[in-house]
């Protein structure tokens, strides 16, 4: 039983615990709703958004710490370069083999799955670099935005 | 008589987007709040943007996302989905929208450390001391 | 300087208000915009990607350097926060 | 498309931009810029732009409201005008 004088407005306990519950379900929204960019609304912005605003809502619940056990600021910045990398790093792989820069059709050279469905699954794989990217620079700019550049308390 | 409804009907939706855009350039000119300012860029983008949407509405067209195998047998005709076009532009607009919105607030923290306050006409006032 | 900037506004609103008079009616199938290129992407995209969403087709197979920088202006955006509110800790 | 819902949704968006830019609490007037673009979001999926619209609700309506009250938390909340 706490003393009421040490409540403040951070720790509120149905917040908390609500919070809890709702951050693997959203992360797991996020990630599907990366997948299954192809059939249906979404993709790598949205779904890389909502992967940023579970993040974003533990630091709001449990304040700016809590939220950077779970993702370093050092993990944070590996995310930062990967995103940007997988895009471009799939288009010079294009290049390499033979294709035009991002025409996807000629990794059918490395693994034969068919040009039509190579041109498919490389959509995937940019689609998750931009998730990633999106990600990560979003909860950079909270961070800094909420503790005025410091990384370390704040909202 | 008949004419003027049929443009008023054709045309509505322009003309709203217009007040839309005038709102966002009277924030951004008129208002000496800096967020406020901010608020103003927000909404003229955010104009611009249903404008561009707008034009690749086609009336009683459906989402641009087709079955699959009917698409394979050629069966999709161009006149029932809307253009898609539009929507890939304005896409990466919006992201790249909230972007220069977080670039913005950066920058206005650090005038407000600097000057202690985000009021234009304190700011210029502590600029000419 | 309020009223002068009510009245650029108006002018402003008034040239745009003017200048749909020669649009296309809102909704209308044979525009110009929806006439040219977009009726290839809706009947060749699933075709020739196989992926039924349309959009995302465009987006990161047809106009992939589009999102490609789109993703640089991003990283660019928090490399630029990072180095406007740097600051470090007082120890 | 239903010309009633698109006239209100229109007027709604109308309503909400003059408020967001003439509330004197800038804490308020993020909160309605969350509103409003909510109200956008619902314009264009009723247009049939459903990426769009999903985009517009998470990183319009979602991420930007929350950095702009962070913003306005690290600075001030009165304005002016």
């Amino acid at each position: 039983m706490r003393d009421i004088s040490e409540h403040t407005a951070g720790e509120d306990l149905i917040i908390k615990t609500s919070v809890r519950l709702m951050v693997p379900f959203i992360q797991v929204f996020g990630l599907y709703v990366i997948v299954h960019g192809h059939y249906s609304p979404g993709g790598g912005f949205q779904g890389g958004v909502i992967l940023g605003a579970s993040f974003i809502l533990l630091a709001l619940a449990f304040g700016m710490k809590t939220s950077q056990e779970y993702m370093t600021i050092h993990v944070n910045a590996v995310f930062n370069n990967l995103g940007p990398a997988i895009f471009i790093g799939v288009g010079v792989l294009c290049a390499l083999f033979g294709g035009l820069f991002l025409d996807y059709s000629a990794l059918d050279k490395l693994i034969p799955l068919g040009p039509v469905e190579w041109r498919s699954f490389g959509i995937f794989l940019i689609e998750v670099g931009v998730g990633v990217a999106v990600m990560s620079i979003m909860v950079l700019l909270y961070w800094n935005l909420s503790s005025g550049g410091a990384m370390d308390e704040g909202l | 008589m008949e004419t003027i409804i049929g443009e008023v009907v054709a045309k509505y939706n322009y003309w709203i987007y217009v007040v839309l855009m005038m709102i966002g350039f009277y924030a951004m000119i008129g208002k000496r709040n800096l967020i406020k300012k901010l608020i103003g860029m927000n909404i003229f983008q955010t104009s611009i943007i249903l404008f561009f949407v707008s034009t690749g509405v086609k009336k009683g067209g459906g989402i641009p996302i087709v079955d699959k195998y009917q698409a394979l047998a050629g069966h999709v005709e161009a006149a029932s989905t809307v253009n898609p076009l539009p929507h890939v532009l304005m896409l990466t607009a919006i992201v790249v929208g909230v972007s220069v919105t977080g670039v913005a607030l950066a920058v206005l923290q650090r005038i407000y450390q600097e000057y202690g306050t985000l009021e234009e006409d304190e700011i210029l006032e502590k600029l000419q001391r | 300087m309020k009223s002068l900037a009510l009245l650029a506004t108006l002018v402003t609103g008034a040239l745009l208000l003017y200048g749909t008079k020669d649009f296309p009616a809102w909704g209308d199938p044979q525009a110009p915009a929806s006439t040219y290129l977009s009726p290839v992407y809706i009947e060749k995209a699933v075709e020739q990607t196989h992926v039924p969403n349309i959009v995302t087709a465009v987006l990161g197979d047809y106009r992939g350097y589009d999102t490609m920088f789109e993703t640089v202006v991003i990283y660019c955006a928090g490399m630029a926060v990072v180095s406007v509110l740097w600051r470090r800790k007082e120890e | 498309m239903i010309w009633q819902i698109d006239l209100m949704i229109l007027t709604l968006v109308v309503v909400c931009a003059l408020v967001a830019i003439n509330i004197k609490d800038l804490l308020g007037a993020s909160v309605v810029f969350g509103i409003y673009s909510f109200l956008m979001c619902l314009l264009w999926a009723e247009m049939g732009a459903v990426d769009v619209a999903f985009t517009e609700a998470t990183v319009g309506a979602g991420v930007s409201t929350i950095f702009f009250i962070a913003a306005i938390l690290r600075t001030t909340r009165r304005s002016k005008d």
